[in-house]
């Protein structure tokens, strides 16, 4: 069924009882051709890419819980290609050319508004850093501006500009940064890869890899058996324990990212804005909540949840650097299990397993990365090769020494 | 009607009145009321608007899970919107205005909204809003945005303050009701530290809202005097007014106390207090939430719960309507009729959904047992309802009661998950509490009041024993066990119209089986789909009735379905109190260094660096620009002698028979053999071999070592050396005391720098060069006996030492060295001048070890001594390491100049396009040289050292520059080294 | 060199003010040195003084309450005394260890407020996660902990006095964070101190 | 969360700084052959269980002692904790 404004009146004049099913609820078959581990943001839209980019429709999304019940139904919806380097940035950059018209070829309203994201800085080594990292932007295709402070007081007056420790210097603005309407995005492409074939299997959580001589026959679910020729593994936080059937060792520690949302308020943030001297960053939803996080909690841990300190830490970043925010009431924080990489860059690989690929490592940067990460997925599992925006993502970097590693903080997963 | 004119009994103060206003009109309460009850006790039904249909809502409920009676208390910078009127404490010339309107409260444009209703259903803006693209940022998007809220933020500072602290006990006892005062008493009365807290500024919970007896004496009069015997108690402290708001790990318990919210004025006391209690034991007595049942025009002003009507009759002294109904499925909603009949307001009719003889015999009044409401009337009001059967009554309040939901939110905090029990119609606390954490009282399941004494009593008792607190013996309080029977019953299938679930989102039955029937069907994308449970109260009235009739049409359990996660905080706590006093200049600290007093008075510029301020240059008068005082400090340095303070870098003291090994074993190059009275400079790696740090490390004698660290990482290296003593290397005879705030460190360099020395380092030291050479340290006597260490090294390039005394002396030191310095215009440099210095001299700083960096793209990698293990040693040797190809760092100058370098310029070939494949490198600094009379800079490119004298661009698209440059090797100021040596 | 001699000064120019009922003052003319000894030869420690060797967590103080140990780490020692020659305070420590051992002097590394008075509890509790009930933290018990965002170390020297060590650069901030807890609590109550002091909480 | 200190006993978490893995004491030989596989894997192939996990924390604003704590990392439950100084020594290292 296709949404529009005529749609919606047609319904609205009969009741709204006619609407459609967004996707089936069908029964595992025993074999596909591609099974994709994983019913997030990430491992949808690779289904959606197999099926719309590759024709592979013999496809099955395989999702322990209800759809999109990962870090795309939990994250703080920022999309940006605001990165450094050239393992990550052009990446980023085709991920945000993918959501823009996104919603149009979905058809689906995922909200996406680029209205912008701000990466303050405070120091001239940070203004050295922003402007290192605009230019990278720009030779990836992507948009950059450095805003000096009189802008900035005009553009974001309630930032403390006169009473802060860190006092706001200026910062690198990606215009067509900003918000998407996450669990839309999981929505869409759900629907998109259901149109086209591809099976959505909620409640099915994948227990065994069927691997003989090497190579990966299929998997073990709660829902049976089923074979396939190819399986792409896709979970995020768990990502250890997933690969751990496989027997397989990753690069990846299991951490938990605290996310918070005000009460809604009439709109009062104009974009994304991130704290460069404290762990803060923040937009506000349509609805008009105050959506804002900063860092992850530290420790290894596959619990949904964090604790104070860091709830804390996150609001004095807040009130240091907006402190018109005080008297806004925090409504409700969660957390969410990323797969924090050992240099802070994702993965986009094929295993030592033949017929076992592997996408994680995201951080807690993957929302951004959904259709670039699908599709490139998808191209990788189809084709076999990697896609060229992803060719640096691969988990052999440790070894060689290539590591994508934007903070410079080494092998130290809490610190990326 | 006039707020003063009330019930008999309650709460409320008559002997003093309070004058308040809404929306500007004035209105009159008493002390004890809150701005709910006094509207009501005024004859204000509609208090708001909801959120998607802006339909004309009144007060709700009597407690913080109110969804409608939002409103904005006080003005300007204080403005708090979303308030919930009932839990609002009266105060003198408290202000308040409804919200979320566009016109006015009562005449609302945006109540058009309510006409389209039909088009507007459950996830419409997902299906729309997408033709054409352009005008979703332009037009769409702004007009939803536009209708965001429901409350406004005023946009200036909070201008109140907050503060938090830490709370110790044995027993943490959340909530004061029967439950909670029971489980107290005990406690207080064995000797147990104990903390009691409730969000109400009364305790005893509906102790006060309801009519029961304990003891002989009213319910209310019970909770007093207990609570008094607590207050006298030292080991129990009562926290009214607080919030607990989430159980975290291991005890802890985040609680919120508003400390003067309820006061005109907070005068500069803090207005909340975020406490963390670290708890042995929490009983949990936060007892349940009334919820309402599903029926057509369900949500006029006027239709509310019927505990909460009762509270307001009981407690308040205030009367919600003149004429008033009760629906109700259960037995506890008959009370409502009983209390209110008893003071004398009369009562429409009792409608009860269950077909059985009454449960309760109210004479004179109408009962309808197996009725059913389908529809309402009054627009901005309620008037009358009709029943299934046609019949029309007419009523202006309507009290509604589907059963009562345990308030089990903060048994969940740590994935606990709710069960149903048939029995009460209900989830009660399951699995996975909080560990420590016990329930007792209505929270779990005991809703009579006897029931609630008895299980708070036996919960504390057994924590006592458990705890091995001495446990006084007490009797149980004696109290009723009213009736609390309940027959599920959730929503008026005869309704035609909508019939409201969430009230505050908009959410209707029709929405639920919408969502149901598109395939949102797991609750939790029910409610991302629908915003069920997403508003303000986070559904706290509405979420288990959607759950119903998600089972209903689901063929499922309700206890199969399973509730949505909750998640702290249990109700909404301004972010600022999460931030106590860290704003402003006080977020973090700030260091200040030996000498910062000298330089405030030589009226030297600050910068921040890694937590300190340092002098960043001392303009002198005439200086109208910053270069010509950082150009001046540099000339005169290079040409005389100038000093800066350098304490700021990290000190090590480094002691042990070992010492030297393990300095071999954390440094890439050697140091053991490192001569007692020489320094050396040292290069730290990070275990996966790319440069963690750098600094000179000297050897004082044959068991002490003083490394120093960059400012930066002062702390980061002392803990992982640490690391290596302890955990990789546990057999060393090392061990390590951070020496940073001992020692005020000044650099004194440039050619006078052994003349000025001369004359502060007491005889018989001897500073010639032969005797005190490039890289010597000692131990000295300065200024007539006072202890000092000295370094000959040198970051500038000149000849240079550093000179060390203790930090009590850094004031006056640096005014001694001044004074001696005067015969060869000594010059105080700051930051800025040591940067523009060690850049002319091509020494790496924070730009260029950013943690990306390998000691090969340094051109060091011949330090890394292959000959011994280090840290970092193996994982340095990996090829994309070592590439030939790689990044080097070289100098740079631009061809014409006259133009100034940006640091984070790219660098690409002369002919090469702007696309990243080109990107050969950029550039990690620049400044502009004195020495030189241009502008010069460091940066990384690819194969810099075959490349010298090739030029290529700096191109630095966001600045708008794209500079012709030519490579050079990195040292711009006497690459010999001839005058450090001089 | 008498015409450059040096003059000390302390963090905070000697401080003292008294908020409320509790009396701040900063402590000068004091000496800090850590003391380790060398692998092995821990027991060295114990004798070299006419002190025990405190626990890690407690303090030991001499018999003419001239010398405080504190057990501050596992494998060092930190002692508080007052130097002859205060320029020559970690050789005083050297020379009175009956074994060699590697002394660092910290005499100038810290500024040390002193609190003292009936509420110093209640003011401690917006400033230090430690539970500082007599049982859990009795006089002599010494710690490092955070306070507002500082690493500071607190010395229960009597019941109601405690002695707190936060490093020197960042002394300003410190005072102003005691001073800021001090007055909220004691100047600016809503209800009598007492009320809230109890040892239930303090 | 609350860490139980060997020696200290109950110490908010805050405390401390947390590294990781407690296998990140067993550093390899850099002699051995295959010492890059070994200190690849040392480095980035940790533990990363859902359960049961030993790892470093360090009492930075506290004794500075190094600790292996044992910890669920489904429910946070610390079931011990130890010296990591008095853990490496038993492990095998030395000098």
């Amino acid at each position: 069924m296709r949404y529009s404004v005529f749609r919606i009146l047609e319904q609205g004049l009969t009741g709204n009882r006619g609407w459609k099913p967004v996707w089936r609820e069908p029964d595992p078959k025993p074999e596909y051709d591609i099974l994709v581990i994983g019913g997030g943001g990430h491992g949808l839209s690779t289904a959606y890419y197999l099926a719309t980019v590759h024709g592979q429709t013999n496809v099955a999304v395989l999702e322990k819980g209800w759809l999109g019940s990962g870090n795309v139904g939990r994250n703080t919806t920022i999309i940006r290609s605001n990165y450094l380097l050239p393992g990550n940035q052009p990446f980023y950059e085709f991920s945000m050319q993918l959501w823009e018209g996104l919603e149009q070829e979905l058809n689906f309203n995922a909200m996406i508004s680029q209205r912008g994201i701000i990466n303050l800085f405070h120091s001239d080594a940070q203004r050295d850093a922003a402007v290192r990292r605009g230019n990278a932007m720009v030779l990836s295709g992507a948009d950059a501006v450095i805003l000096d402070q009189d802008v900035l007081r005009k553009k974001c007056p309630f930032l403390d500009f006169d009473n802060a420790r860190f006092p706001v210097l200026g910062g690198l603005w990606q215009p067509r940064g900003g918000t998407a309407r996450h669990d839309a995005v999981a929505w869409g492409y759900a629907r998109g890869a259901d149109r086209r074939g591809v099976d959505i299997l909620q409640n099915c959580e994948v227990i065994g890899f069927d691997i003989r001589n090497g190579a990966c026959h299929g998997v073990a679910t709660t829902r049976g058996a089923i074979r396939a020729k190819k399986v792409a593994v896709c979970v995020a936080g768990s990502s250890g324990q997933v690969m751990e059937l496989a027997g397989l060792r990753l690069p990846i520690e299991s951490h938990v990212l605290q996310a918070f949302v005000s009460e809604g308020l009439k709109p009062v943030i104009p974009g994304v804005i991130t704290y460069g001297a404290g762990h803060f960053y923040i937009s506000q939803s349509d609805k008009g909540g105050l959506v804002f996080g900063g860092d992850i909690d530290g420790y290894n841990t596959y619990a949904q949840r964090g604790n104070l300190p860091v709830v804390e830490n996150v609001c004095e970043g807040g009130m240091a650097l907006m402190p018109m925010i005080g008297r806004a009431r925090l409504l409700r924080m969660w957390g969410g299990v990323v797969d924090m990489s050992m240099d802070g860059s994702a993965f986009i690989d094929r295993t030592l397993i033949d017929g076992l690929f592997f996408n994680g490592g995201w951080c807690y940067g993957g929302f951004k990365a959904t259709p670039a990460s699908g599709y490139c997925y998808a191209h990788l599992i189809a084709t076999g090769a990697s896609h060229p925006v992803a060719a640096e993502m691969r988990l052999d970097r440790f070894a060689s020494g290539a590591l994508v590693d934007e903070r410079g903080a080494g092998a130290q997963p809490n610190l990326h | 009607m006039t707020g003063l004119e009330r019930l008999p009994g309650g709460l409320v103060d008559r002997n003093r009145c309070i004058a308040f206003t809404f929306d500007g009109h004035p209105y009159l309460g008493f002390p004890g009321d809150t701005l709910a009850s006094a509207l009501l006790a005024n004859g204000v039904r509609m208090v708001g608007r909801s959120f998607k249909y802006h339909r004309p809502r009144g007060v709700f409920s009597a407690g913080s899970e109110e969804p409608n009676a939002l409103v904005q208390l006080r003005r300007g910078a204080y403005r708090e919107p979303n308030t919930r009127a009932t839990v609002a404490e009266l105060f003198d010339g408290l202000d308040a205005t409804s919200q979320n309107y566009c016109g006015s409260l009562r005449f609302d444009l945006l109540a058009v909204n309510d006409l389209l209703a039909s088009f507007l259903g459950a996830g419409f803006y997902y299906k729309t809003f997408m033709w054409p693209q352009a005008l979703w940022e332009r037009l769409y998007e702004p007009v939803i945005r536009a209708s965001a809220g429901p409350g406004r933020l005023s946009g200036d500072t909070d201008p109140d303050v907050y503060d938090r602290g830490y709370l110790h006990c044995d027993l943490l006892v959340i909530g004061s009701g029967p439950a909670g005062l029971a489980a107290a008493l005990v406690a207080g009365r064995s000797g147990a530290r104990t903390i009691l807290v409730d969000e109400d500024f009364v305790m005893g919970g509906r102790l006060h809202a309801e009519t029961h007896e304990i003891d002989g004496q009213p319910g209310g009069a019970w909770a007093g005097s207990v609570v008094a015997e607590l207050g006298a108690l030292e080991n129990v402290r009562l926290l009214s007014r607080t919030t607990v708001i989430g159980a975290y790990d291991h005890g802890i318990y985040g609680a919120v106390e508003r400390k003067t919210d309820h006061l005109p004025d907070s005068k500069g006391k803090p207005r909340q207090i975020l406490w963390r209690v670290h708890s042995r034991r929490a009983i949990l007595c936060a007892g349940a939430i009334e919820r309402p049942i599903a029926f057509g025009a369900n949500d006029r002003p006027g239709v509310m719960l019927a505990g909460a009507v009762r509270t307001y009759a009981n407690r308040y002294a205030v009367a919600p309507g003149k004429r008033v109904g009760v629906f109700t499925n259960n037995d506890d909603g008959w009370r409502t009729a009983v209390d209110l009949a008893a003071k004398g307001v009369e009562i429409a009719a009792v409608i009860d959904t269950r077909e059985m003889a009454p449960p309760v015999d109210v004479t004179s009044v109408e009962v309808r047992m197996g009725g059913r409401i389908t529809t309402t009337w009054g627009r901005k009001g309620l008037k009358a309802i009709t029943l299934a059967t046609g019949e029309k009554i007419a009523m202006d309040c309507l009290a509604v009661s589907g059963g009562w939901n345990p308030a089990v939110h903060l048994t969940c905090h740590q994935r606990g998950r709710p069960i149903w029990r048939d029995d009460i119609a209900a989830f009660v606390p399951g699995t996975g509490l909080p560990v420590g954490m016990a329930v007792a009282g209505s929270v779990n399941g005991s809703l009579s009041c006897g029931a609630a004494l008895r299980e708070g009593h036996d919960a504390a008792s057994a924590i006592m024993q458990d705890l091995g607190i001495g446990l006084a013996k007490d009797a149980l309080p004696a109290a009723s066990d009213e009736s609390v029977a309940v027959m599920p019953f959730w929503r008026v299938t005869e309704s035609r119209g909508r019939a409201w679930v969430d009230l505050q989102n908009d959410v209707t039955v029709k929405d639920i089986q919408q969502a149901h029937h598109e395939g949102y069907r797991s609750v939790e994308l029910l409610k991302r789909y629908t915003t069920l449970g997403m508003a303000t109260d986070q559904g706290k009235t509405a979420n288990v009735v959607a759950l119903a009739i998600l089972a209903e049409h689901g063929g499922r359990s309700i206890g199969d379905i399973g509730t949505t996660i909750f998640r702290p905080p249990y109700t909404p706590v301004s972010i600022a109190v999460f931030a106590g006093r860290s704003r402003g200049k006080a977020f973090r600290p700030t260091r200040l260094t030996p000498s910062h007093v000298w330089a405030e008075g030589r009226g030297g510029t600050f910068v921040e660096a890694s937590g300190w301020l340092r002098a960043r240059w001392y303009p002198v008068s005439g200086e109208t620009h910053w270069r010509q005082s950082v150009d001046r400090e540099v000339r005169l340095t290079r040409s005389g002698v100038g000093i800066c303070d350098v304490s700021t870098l990290g000190k090590i003291d480094i002691q042990g028979e070992d010492s030297g090994t393990f300095l071999n074993k954390v440094y890439a190059n050697g140091f053991a053999k490192l001569p007692v009275g020489r320094v050396r400079y040292g290069l730290m790696l990070r275990e996966d071999g790319f440069v963690y740090d750098d600094g000179t490390t000297a050897r004082l004698g044959k068991t002490h070592f003083v490394m120093t660290t960059t400012t930066a990482n002062d702390g980061l290296v002392f803990r992982n050396l640490e690391f290596a003593r302890q955990c990789l290397w546990p057999g060393l005879d090392v061990h390590l005391a951070s020496a940073t705030e001992q020692w005020a460190q000044f650099s004194v360099a440039g050619p006078r720098s052994r003349d000025l020395l001369a004359k502060i380092v007491d005889p018989p030291f001897d500073l010639a060069n032969d005797a005190f050479p490039l890289m010597a340290c000692g131990t000295v006597t300065v200024c007539g006996g006072a202890p000092g260490r000295l370094f000959r090294i040198s970051f500038s390039g000149e000849l240079g030492y550093e000179i060390a005394v203790p930090s009590r002396y850094g004031v006056s030191f640096m005014a001694a060295l001044m004074t001696a310095g005067e015969d060869f215009d000594a010059v105080p440099y700051g930051v800025e001048a040591l940067g523009v210095m060690r850049l002319e001299k091509g020494h790496v700083a924070g730009n260029e070890l950013n943690g990306q960096s390998t000691a090969k793209m340094l051109n060091l990698e011949r330090m890394i001594s292959r000959k011994k293990d280090c840290i970092g040693n193996v994982l340095s040797q990996r090829p994309a390491m070592n590439r030939q190809d790689g990044l080097a760092m070289m100098g740079f100058r631009p061809l014409d100049r006259s133009v100034e370098l940006t640091a984070g310029a790219h660098f690409l070939a002369m002919d090469a396009e702007d696309r990243m494949a080109a990107d050969e490198g950029y550039m990690t600094s620049v400044a502009h040289s004195p020495e030189l009379g241009y502008s010069i800079g460091l940066g990384f490119i690819m194969r810099g050292p075959e490349r010298v004298g090739e030029t290529v661009r700096a191109w630095d698209a966001v600045n708008g520059k794209d500079i012709p440059v030519e490579i050079v090797p990195p040292h711009f100021v006497d690459p010999q080294g001839n005058r450090l040596r001089g | 060199m008498a015409d450059h001699a040096l003059t000390a000064a302390s963090p905070l120019a000697g401080y003292a003010r008294t908020i409320g009922d509790v009396l701040l003052t900063e402590v000068g003319d004091y000496n800090l040195c850590s003391v380790a000894a060398p692998l092995g030869e821990d027991e060295a420690l114990v004798d070299s003084f006419d002190v025990p060797r405190p626990a890690t967590g407690q303090s030991s103080i001499s018999t003419d309450g001239a010398t405080r140990l504190l057990g501050l780490q596992p494998d060092q020692i930190l002692i508080l005394f007052r130097a002859d020659d205060p320029d020559r305070a970690a050789d005083q420590v050297a020379a009175a260890m009956k074994t060699a051992a590697y002394v660092t002097d910290q005499s100038d590394s810290w500024v040390l407020l002193a609190l003292e008075g009936a509420d110093v509890c209640p003011v401690l509790e917006r400033l230090c996660m430690l539970d500082l009930d007599d049982a859990a933290f009795p006089a002599g018990a010494v710690s490092r902990t955070v306070m507002e965002h500082l690493s500071v170390i607190i010395l229960r020297e009597r019941d109601n006095r405690f002695l707190l060590f936060n490093p020197r650069s960042s002394a300003r901030s410190f005072l102003h964070a005691v001073e800021t807890a001090a007055e909220t609590v004691l100047l600016q109550s809503n209800e009598p101190v007492s009320v809230r002091h109890r040892r239930g909480t303090s | 969360m609350i860490i139980p200190h060997p020696l200290l006993g109950p110490r908010d978490a805050s405390e401390f700084v947390y590294l990781g893995d407690a296998s990140l004491i067993d550093r390899p030989d850099p002699r051995a052959a295959d010492a890059l596989q070994q200190f690849h894997d040392y480095l980035y192939l940790r533990d990363n269980p859902a359960g049961e996990h030993r790892e470093l924390w360090f009492h930075e604003h506290g004794d500075r002692s190094w600790l292996v704590v044992t910890r669920n990392t489904l429910t946070h439950e610390i079931t011990a904790v130890e010296l990591a100084k008095k853990v490496a020594l038993e492990r095998g290292r030395d000098r």
